[in-house]
C-alpha cells in the first residue's frame, strides 16, 4: 500500500527484485509493486538486510493481508454481535490499514531495528547536556515487579500504601538533596517541569498581588527554558554572558527591574561552568522581588557538593533521566519533577502524596495548588527507578557520582587542549564545551564533521552547536561512569580526526560517516519533501 | 553498596595530579565555600543491589496488585503479550537518546515513523507527531495549537473530556491565557448550549463549579473539544460539534481512545482538525499512571505548527533510505521562545511500543480487542444493571466503559468490593454525576473473563446489601 | 595480563594507539602493552568498535585492577575471618586472574558482541537438520515465573507438585505425539537420547538373556548416531543408501543378524526424505530380534501426520530445541526426552514423576531401571518451554506446523530446481538438500563458497557438506515460522549467487562474505597455533 | 489459538498450485497410508498466549517458590545481578545455533573463548572445554576420556563425589565397560584403601550397596575421581589420591566448585589432571534441576582428546583477530564412531552466562560470594549443633555445606521446616551416613541473611521437639 509511494531507490546490492514472482511461483508480495523500493515485499521480514547494509522495510511494507501474530484470551463472554454494540452511525468505515504480520516477522523486524541503534549500552554517549550515563539493569527489574506496574492509577490510596510511600520517600530525597522543602513528582520531563516552576512563580506572585511579565534567561540557557517562559505567560528577558561564560552582572542589574517576575538559570550552567557570583545573582533577583528557577538538567555535577536551595533558588526541577539514571528510551520517557521552598509549596500542583499522621499514606491537595499537570501521578515507573537508583547510591554515592563526573570532565578538558580550542579553558564542572572554530577556518570542516566522523570510530558524539554562545561548539559530557580508559580513547579519536584534517586533508571527515547503518542523511529534503507517514505523496 | 563508577582510587589519584590538584575537593573550588554543604547529604549511605532488591520488593508487596481490574478513566488493563514486552526493552531502543545523529539512530527513527503512520491511520487524520507526555498534554498542545492558529483564546470544551484532563488544561491556561467554557453532559451526551455571552468562565473555576448555564454562541472560538467515546464511556455524535467549530472558525479537537477507534468512527471521519488521546492501552503497563503516551494527530495543513518531534523519510547521500526527525524549526533548541511548544523530552519509547503492539495486533487484532472488551462491558453492565439499586448513568450506547450509580458512595463501595479482590472501577466526580457521590465508572478489556465478571457481580451484590 | 601474547593484528582504521598513555595523562590502560592488540587496553570498553569494525576486545583485556560490578547482601551474618574459615592447607594460593570491570563495560562488551551474532531473531536461519523456528516469547515469560525458575531441584514432591504435574503431562503429550507409552525427560540433548536408547537396547537384550553387539546406522545418520553406538558399547553397522536416497532394502537384508541389536533411523532422514519402506524395515528388524530406534531430529515434519511408534520404533528421543521451539542458546541449552513402547517402559531411567492414585505427584524408579543419566531431572525449564509450546500449539496447531514445513520445503526444491542439481528430486519433506557439484565443476566453487556469499545477503547459510552422501551439499530446512516471501527472497538470493557466478566468475563468492562482522576465519591457523584460553601461548 | 506460522490460507493454495497438487495432505502421499494418523493427534487443541501463561502460572503457584533455600547438593540458590540476566538473555544468545558460520557468529564464540578462559584459571589448568550437560555428564565424559588415554577401564572414585553423579557414572558404564570401585568416605574424607584384588565391583552394584571394604591396590588404573569439597561440604587431602593416580598411572580427574575453588586450592594446585564441576552456581537459575551447565578442564596435553566443542582464537582474511570452534575433528559431526564423545548440543548458554557472572563477580566478587557463603555456613552449623540432639556428621573442615544428624528422618523434618517456610537441605542416602535415614545435608550461600538462619534454627529446634 506504501510502496508505490516510495521516492528512493536502494543500494544496487540488492538481490530480490524477484524471479520468484515472475514465476508464478505462488508468492505475492503484499500490496504493491516490489521494484519501487528496492524489493521489499510485504512479509520478507526474515531475509535480514543487516549484513549487506540494505535498509529495513518498514512494518507496513513487510504487511500481508490475512497475516497475524495476535491471539487473545478465552474468556467465555457471550458473543454479543458487532452490531449490537456499536449503532451504526457509529461504526467506522474507514479501513484501519495496520500492519498484518507474523510473530517471527515482528520480532525479526524490530530486532533488526535495534541492530541500526547507537545506545549507552552499546558505547560512550557524551552528549552534552544529556547526562548519558550507564543505566542500572536493576531498576529495569524493579519496574517489572508486578506490584509496582501493574497498579491502576485510579487505584484509591489504601489499596496502594507501597506507591504512596515510595513516592514520598522519593520526594524527601529529592528535598534533601536539592535542598528544598517539599516537591512535585508530576512533571513529566524537563520542560514539564519548568513550566510548572513558571505556573508557580506567576501564582506566588498573584498571591502576593504583584503582575510581573519578565523573567530573565541566560543566553546560554537551553532551548526549553525560553519556550517555556513563554508558554508560562511571560516575555523572555535574555541576559548576555561575560567573557568568563557566566552571567554578566552587570547586564543583569540593568535587565532587573519591578516587573521582573524571576529568573531561570542552570548552574553549572551549559558550558559546564560554574556560576561563581550565584550568591550574588540570588540577592540581586531577590532584592527585587523576583523568584529564582534552577534548571536542574546539570545537577548531577554538583550531587553531595552543593544544593540549589543553599545557593539561593527557590524552585527546582530535576531531570531524573539524566541525574538519577533512568534511561532516556531513545528520547522518553524522562521525569521532571519540582522541588521548591517552603513559601512556595502551598501552590505545588496537587494531589500531592502524603504521609497521614497515623503513618498510613494519602493524598493531599495543596492549599493554594496551582492544579493537576499530569493525567495521573507522573511518569511513576521513572520515578520508581530513580529512587532504587538514589537508594543504591545514598548519599556517599550521589556525592561520588558529582565528583567522578567533574573529574572525567576536566581530565577531558586538559586533555583536549591545543586539539581544539578551549572558549574557557579553566576548571569545569561535568562537561566541557570546545570549539572546532580553528578546524573550520584552517580546513573548511564544522563541528558537525568532527561528530560524524567521532560515529565511526564507534563513539557517539557530543551535543554540537549548543550552547549558542559559542562558535562551532562541541559539547561533551562523559559522565562518571566512563572509565578513565574511555576518555582516553575518546580524546585519542577526537585528536586523531583532528590530525587526520591536518595531514591528509578534510575529505575522511566530509565523508564521515561511511560505516553507519546510513551515511548522512539529506535534511533538507526531509523537511522540503515531506513524509511524514507510509501515507504522505512527499510534496 | 551498588556503585556505578569504574575509578579505582589509584586511577582517581593519577588523574587528579594530571590536573594539578590535590583531592577531588579541589574540583569544586569554583563554588564559593559559603554555600558548599558540609558533611555531605543527609542520606543514608548506598545499599548493594540485592538490598535495594529487596526494598523495592517490600514496597511493591504493600500494592494490592492481585486485584482483578475494572477500573478504566483512561487507564485500560489490556493484555501485553511477551514479544512486545521484550521487544521494547530491548536496551537499544531504551537506553539511547534523542535522535540527533540519525546515521546510528534509525532503529528509533524508523519505528517512530511507523508509529506516526499507524496513529494517522487509526486517528483518520494525515499526520502524527512522535508522541507528548500522556493523553493531558496532548489536550494540552492541541488547544494550544488550535488557539495560535486561530488567534482566538476561546476555548468550549465538552463536560465528557477527561476531567484529570480538563483540570491539566485549566492549570495550563493560567499561562497561555485561554479562556476556557465547560459544556456540560446531559445523559451522558454533551449539551453544547450557548453561554451567556461574554460569560466565559475561566476554566479554573469551571472545573471547580459544577457546568454553568447556557449562553449564547460567540462569533469565534479557538477550539471546540469533544471526547469519543466521552469519559462515561458514552457514544456521541460530533455533527454538532463540527459545526459549532464551522461556525466559530474553531478548530475541532476529539480526544479519542486509540483502542475503540478500531471499530467506532475515527475522529477524521467525525472531520476533526485535531485528534488527542492516551496512547498507554497501546502496550504499555498501568504502571500507576505513567509513563504513558501522550499522542497527537492533525491534518495536514497544521503540520509546520505542530508540537513534538517529527520524523520524516528522506535519503542518505547514497540514495538509501533513511530517517530523520523534520521541520526542527518548530521545536524549542531551534525557536527558543517562538517554538510551538516547549517539549524536549517525550514518550519515545511508550510511542516504539504502541508501534510493536499495533505491529502484534494488527488491523484484526486491534478490533478484536476493541470487540472483546465492549462485549465484556456489555455482559458486566447486564449483570450490574440487574441487581437492585444500580442503575445506568446515561441512556446514550456505551462501548467498553459504563457508568452507574450504585447507592452507596463509589469510593465505601471500592474499598468494600476490593476486599472480595476486585477494582471496583472510579469513582465519578459530582461534576460528572449530578452532584451524587455513587457515581461509579466501569471498565473492562479483553482480559476480563466471564466468570471474573460474575464473580465482580456478585461483590458488588453483596457489597450493596 | 593476555595481551602480550596476542598473535593478531588490527585493521588498521584503529585510532586508539594512545597520545593519551604517552602524555602520562594519568591513564594506565591495564596490565600488558597496548599495541600488541592495536589498542585493546583495560577498561576502554565503552568505545564500541561496532561502527568500525573494529574486533571487540575481550572481558580480560577490558579487565583493570581493582575496579568492580559487584555488590552483595547485607546479611548480618559474623564476620568470621577467612583463616578461620578455610585452613591454611587448603587456602587457594594461585590468583585467580578473573576480569575486573565496571557493570557499564561488563554491560557494554555483552551488548557488543550480541551485534556481532547472527540469529533466528535478526533473521531467516535455513539450517538443514537444525529446525531453526521462531522461539516464542512466550515461553521466555514462563521460564521467568519465580514458581518455575527458583525452585530447588532436590526439595521433595510435596513442596514441588506443580513442577511433577508439568513433567507428567510433558511425557503423556510426547507420547501421544510420538505414539509411545511411557518417556524419560532426563536427558539432556539428542545425543543424550540416544546413548539413554542404546542403554535401553542393551537392557532389554540382557534381560532377555541375548548379546548382540551391533547397531545398523545409515550412511546418511547425523554424526552423533554411530557415536552414540560407541558410547553405548555397540559396533556400527553402516547401511548404504539406494540410489532414490533411502535405506537400501537389500543391503538391509543383508547387514541384518542376529548378533545384531537394533538399528538407529530418522524419518524423514537427513535428506528429507521419508523411507517409505519403514514398515519393511521394521518389520525385518524386529523380526531378527533387533530394536528399532528413532531419531526423532526430524519430528517436525511429521507432527500429527504420523507417529514412530505407528510406524514400528521402538525408542525414539526428541529433540524440543528443534521440533518443540525451545531456543538452541548458541549452541545449548537442549532437552531429548525418549519415549519408549510398553515393553521398554521398566527399563526407563528413573526416578520418574509420576501422577499417584490420590491424584498428587510423586517420583518412581522403574523396576529394571537403567538408572539415572541426568545430575537432576533434566533440562527442566527447556521442557517448560517445550511444554507451553504444546499447550500453544495444540493437536490441530502441531499438524500445522508439519504441513506448513513440509510445505515450505516442496516450494524451495521446486523453485532451486535448475539453479543447483537436486539429487533426489521428489516430495521432500521438512528439508531438501540440492548439490553445488555443477558449480564447483563449471566454475570451481563449494557448497561453502555459497554458504559464505549468502551471509552477505543477510539470511544464515544452509548446513554444508551433509549429509555426506551428497557431494557439495546444501541441505535446507526453511521450517514453518518462515513466510513465503521469505522463501523467495533467499530462492532469488541463492539463484543470484549462482547467476552472478555464471556472469562474472567465482570472485564474488570465493571472497564472501565481506560484509560481515569478520571474513572468512583462518580454521587451519586456529587449530595448527591453538589457542583456547587467554593464557596459552599460540604453539 | 497462538500461531507462529505465517501462511495465509490463499498463500497455501497457490504454493500447492505451484507444486501441482491439490491438498497439504498430498504432501505426506510418501508416507504409507496404513500407518498415518488417522483423525489427527487426541490431544487438545491450541490455546492462546494469555490461556498459556494462566495454565503456566497455575503450575507454577502449585511449587513452594517462597521456601527459604537451605539446600545445595550441587545446586546453589547464588544471586544473580540483573545484568547477567539482562545481558544473557539477549535474543542473539538465546535464538543462535551453535557456532558453525564463526563471520556471524563472534559474539558467541569470542564469549565461549573467555568463558574457555575463565574456567581454566578457576580450575588451575591449562584449558576447558565449551560446556557439557551438566556436572554428571562431564564426571562420564572425564572418566571416559582417562580410560580412553590410560587404556586401562578401573576406576576408583572416592563416595565424596555427588552420588548422583556416580549413579550416572554407572549407567553409562554399562556402555563404556568401565569398571567402577566405590571408595567409602570416613568421617567425611575418603579411605583410599585397596578393595581385594579382582574385587572390582561394577558400578551399579557399588552405588547400589554400601561402599565395600578395602583391598589391594591395583597395578594399573585409568581414572582415580574424588570432590573438592566432597558431598558432604567436606575439604579433604588429596595428596593421597595424587599418588594413587601416580602409581597406577592413572589419571587424577577432581570433581571442583566453582565458587569455593576461588579460595580453596584449585584442582590444578592439588595435581589434577582433569577438572569437572557443576557449573549452575554461576549465574544460572535453580530451574528445578535444568539447564545447567558441567564444567570440564584439563592439562594441556589432552586438549586433543577433550570431549565437546572448543573454541580458537584464529585470524580472518584480513589479519582481524576472529574466534573459531577447533580441533573439531574430536568431535561426532567429523569422526563419527571414532569421536571423543558424542555430545552435540551442548549447554553454550549457561557457559555464556557463567562468563558473564564471572565478569560481574571478578576475582574479589567471587571470592566474596565463596567468604559469604562459608561465614553463612558457619554460622549455620554453630546455631543448629546448639541444638540438642543435632550433631555434625563429621569432623572434618567444612566450607560452605555440612551435614549433620538430627535423630529425625530428614524426610520428616524436611516437611516440618517447610511448614515455616525454610527448605531445610537435602537428605542425604543411606550410603553417605551409615545407614541411619536422619543426616541432613545443609547449604547456604552468600544470600542468607542472619536472620534467615537463626529463625531456620528456631524452626528446626521446633520440629525436633
Ligand atoms: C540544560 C537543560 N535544561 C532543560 C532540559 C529539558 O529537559 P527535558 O528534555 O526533560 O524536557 C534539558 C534537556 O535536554 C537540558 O539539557
Ligand atoms: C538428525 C540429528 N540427529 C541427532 C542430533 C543430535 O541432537 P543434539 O544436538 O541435541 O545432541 C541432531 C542435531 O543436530 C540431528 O540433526
Amino acid at each position: 500500500m506504501e510502496t508505490g509511494s516510495s521516492t528512493v531507490g536502494n543500494d544496487g546490492s540488492n538481490s530480490f527484485t524477484g524471479s520468484s514472482l515472475k514465476e508464478g511461483a505462488g508468492i505475492h508480495y503484499g500490496h504493491g509493486s516490489t521494484s519501487a523500493l528496492g524489493g521489499a515485499p510485504g512479509g520478507r521480514a526474515a531475509s535480514a538486510p543487516l549484513m549487506g547494509k540494505l535498509f529495513e522495510p518498514t512494518l507496513l511494507e513487510l504487511s500481508h493481508p490475512g497475516r497475524r501474530a495476535w491471539s487473545l484470551r478465552t474468556t467465555g463472554v457471550p458473543m454479543y454481535p458487532t452490531e449490537e454494540l456499536i449503532p451504526p452511525e457509529h461504526t467506522r468505515r474507514q479501513p484501519l490499514g495496520l500492519p498484518e504480520v507474523s510473530e517471527r516477522d515482528l520480532v525479526a523486524h524490530f530486532t533488526r531495528l535495534s541492530h541500526r541503534q547507537f545506545s549507552v549500552d552499546l558505547g560512550a554517549y557524551p552528549l552534552g547536556s544529556c547526562t548519558m550515563k550507564y543505566n542500572p539493569k536493576l531498576c529495569d527489574e524493579v519496574v517489572a515487579l508486578p506490584g509496582l506496574r501493574d497498579i491502576h492509577p485510579a487505584a484509591p490510596a489504601q489499596l496502594t500504601q507501597g506507591w504512596l510511600q515510595l513516592l514520598c520517600n522519593l520526594e524527601s530525597a529529592l528535598c534533601t538533596i536539592t535542598g528544598m522543602s517539599a516537591a512535585t513528582l508530576q512533571p513529566a520531563a524537563g520542560a514539564a517541569g519548568e513550566l510548572t516552576g513558571l505556573l508557580l512563580i506567576r501564582a506566588w506572585h498573584e498571591a502576593h498581588g504583584a503582575s510581573r511579565r519578565r523573567i530573565l534567561v541566560p543566553d546560554s540557557a537551553h532551548g526549553t527554558n525560553p519556550a517555556s517562559v513563554s508558554l508560562g505567560g511571560y516575555e523572555v528577558t535574555t541576559v548576555p554572558s561575560d567573557s568568563r561564560g557566566c552571567v554578566d552582572i552587570d547586564a543583569l542589574h540593568a535587565s532587573l527591574g519591578q516587573d521582573v517576575a524571576g529568573m531561570m538559570l542552570t548552574n553549572p550552567n551549559t558550558l559546564g561552568l560554574f556560576e561563581e557570583s550565584i550568591v550574588d545573582i540570588a540577592a540581586a533577583v531577590h532584592d527585587c522581588g523576583g523568584l529564582l528557577y534552577y534548571d536542574g538538567a546539570n545537577l548531577n555535577a554538583i550531587l553531595g557538593v552543593v544544593r540549589p536551595g543553599d545557593m539561593g533558588f527557590d524552585i527546582v526541577h530535576l531531570n531524573l533521566h539524566k541525574t538519577f539514571a533512568t534511561p532516556h528510551g531513545g528520547g522518553g520517557p524522562g521525569a521532571g519533577p519540582v522541588a521548591v521552598s517552603e513559601r512556595l509549596a502551598p501552590f505545588l500542583p496537587g494531589p500531592r502524596p502524603v504521609r497521614n499522621e497515623d503513618g498510613s499514606y494519602g493524598w493531599e491537595i495543596p492549599s493554594s495548588s496551582i492544579g493537576r499537570i499530569h493525567s495521573w501521578h507522573g511518569n511513576a515507573l521513572v520515578l520508581a527507578r530513580a529512587y532504587a537508583y538514589i537508594l543504591a547510591s545514598g548519599g556517599d554515592g550521589l556525592r561520588r557520582i558529582a565528583e567522578l563526573a567533574v573529574l572525567n570532565a576536566n581530565w577531558l578538558r586538559k586533555r583536549l587542549n591545543g586539539v581544539f580550542e578551549i572558549p574557557f579553558d579553566r576548571p569545569n564542572m561535568h562537561e566541557v564545551v570546545v570549539s572546532a572554530s580553528s578546524l573550520k577556518r584552517a580546513h573548511g570542516l564544522r563541528a558537525l564533521d568532527v561528530a560524524k566522523r567521532l560515529l565511526e570510530e564507534g563513539f557517539h558524539s557530543p551535543t554540537v552547536y549548543f550552547p549558542l554562545t559559542v562558535d562551532e561548539a562541541l559539547m561533551i559530557e562523559p559522565t562518571e561512569t566512563e572509565s578513565p580508559q574511555t576518555l582516553a580513547a575518546l580524546a585519542d579519536a577526537l585528536e586523531n580526526i583532528v590530525m587526520q584534517a591536518e595531514a591528509n586533508g578534510p575529505d575522511a571527515a566530509r565523508e564521515a560517516p561511511r560505516t553507519t547503518p546510513v551515511r548522512r542523511v539529506d535534511e533538507t529534503r526531509a523537511a522540503r519533501r515531506l513524509r511524514l507517514t507510509a501515507d504522505m505523496e512527499p510534496g | 553498596m551498588a556503585d556505578f563508577t569504574p575509578h579505582t582510587e589509584e586511577e582517581i589519584a593519577s588523574m587528579l595530579s594530571f590536573l594539578g590538584i590535590e583531592s577531588t575537593e579541589s574540583l569544586f573550588s569554583s563554588i564559593p565555600a559559603a554555600v558548599r554543604l558540609a558533611g555531605g547529604l543527609e542520606m543514608p549511605n548506598g545499599i548493594s543491589e540485592p538490598d535495594v532488591l529487596y526494598e523495592m520488593t517490600a514496597l511493591a508487596d504493600a500494592n494490592r496488585e492481585k486485584l482483578v481490574c475494572f477500573a478504566g478513566a483512561g487507564a485500560y488493563d489490556h493484555e501485553i503479550p511477551a514479544a512486545v514486552r521484550s521487544l521494547a526493552s530491548r536496551s537499544e531502543f531504551v537506553t539511547s537518546y534523542t535522535p540527533y545523529q540519525p546515521e546510528v539512530a534509525q532503529g528509533v527513527l524508523e519505528a517512530l515513523f511507523e508509529y506516526q503512520t499507524m496513529v494517522a491511520r487509526l486517528a483518520g487524520l494525515d499526520v502524527a507527531n512522535a508522541s507528548l507526555y500522556d493523553g493531558a498534554s496532548a489536550l494540552v498542545e492541541a488547544v494550544n495549537l488550535a488557539v495560535s492558529s486561530r488567534g482566538d483564546p476561546g476555548v468550549w470544551i465538552s463536560a465528557g473530556v477527561n476531567p484529570r484532563w480538563r483540570k491539566v488544561l485549566s492549570t495550563f491556561a493560567k499561562g497561555s491565557g485561554h479562556k476556557i467554557s465547560l459544556m456540560p453532559l446531559v445523559d451522558g451526551t454533551t449539551r453544547w448550549a450557548d453561554p451567556e455571552p461574554g460569560q466565559h468562565s475561566s476554566s479554573h473555576e469551571a472545573s471547580q463549579t459544577n457546568p454553568g448555564s447556557p449562553g449564547a454562541l460567540p462569533e469565534s472560538l479557538g477550539a471546540v473539544v469533544v471526547a469519543y467515546p466521552n469519559y462515561l464511556g458514552c457514544l456521541e455524535n460530533l455533527s454538532q460539534a463540527r459545526s459549532l467549530a464551522d461556525r466559530t472558525g474553531a478548530m475541532l479537537v476529539v480526544a479519542f481512545d486509540p483502542i475503540c477507534s478500531s471499530i467506532v468512527k475515527s475522529p477524521g471521519e467525525w472531520g476533526a482538525d485535531i485528534a488527542v488521546g492516551e496512547g498507554q492501552p497501546l502496550g504499555n503497563p498501568l504502571g500507576f499512571g505513567g509513563p504513558y503516551l501522550g499522542i497527537l494527530a492533525a491534518r495536514k495543513e497544521h503540520v509546520r505548527r505542530l508540537p513534538g518531534r517529527l520524523v520524516g523519510e528522506s535519503i542518505d547521500v547514497e540514495g538509501r533510505r533513511a530517517y530523520v526527525t523534520t521541520l526542527r524549526a518548530r521545536e524549542q533548541d531551534i525557536r527558543r521562545e517562538k517554538a510551538s511548544s516547549n517539549v524536549c523530552t517525550n514518550q519515545t519509547l511508550m510511542a516504539v511500543t504502541a508501534a510493536i503492539q499495533l505491529g502484534w495486533l494488527g488491523a484484526s487484532g486491534l478490533a478484536e480487542v476493541a470487540v472483546a472488551s465492549s462485549r465484556a462491558a456489555r455482559y458486566c453492565r447486564e449483570l450490574l444493571c440487574g441487581i437492585d439499586g444500580v442503575v445506568p448513568l446515561s441512556s446514550a450506547p456505551t462501548v467498553r466503559e459504563f457508568a452507574v450509580y450504585t447507592g452507596v458512595p463509589a469510593s465505601e463501595l471500592i474499598g468494600r468490593v476490593a476486599e472480595d479482590g476486585f477494582l471496583a472501577g472510579v469513582a465519578l466526580p459530582e461534576e460528572l454525576s449530578e452532584g451524587r457521590q455513587d457515581g461509579l465508572l466501569i471498565a473492562t478489556t479483553e482480559r476480563r473473563t466471564a466468570a471474573q465478571i460474575e464473580g465482580f457481580a456478585a461483590a458488588v451484590e453483596r457489597a450493596l446489601r
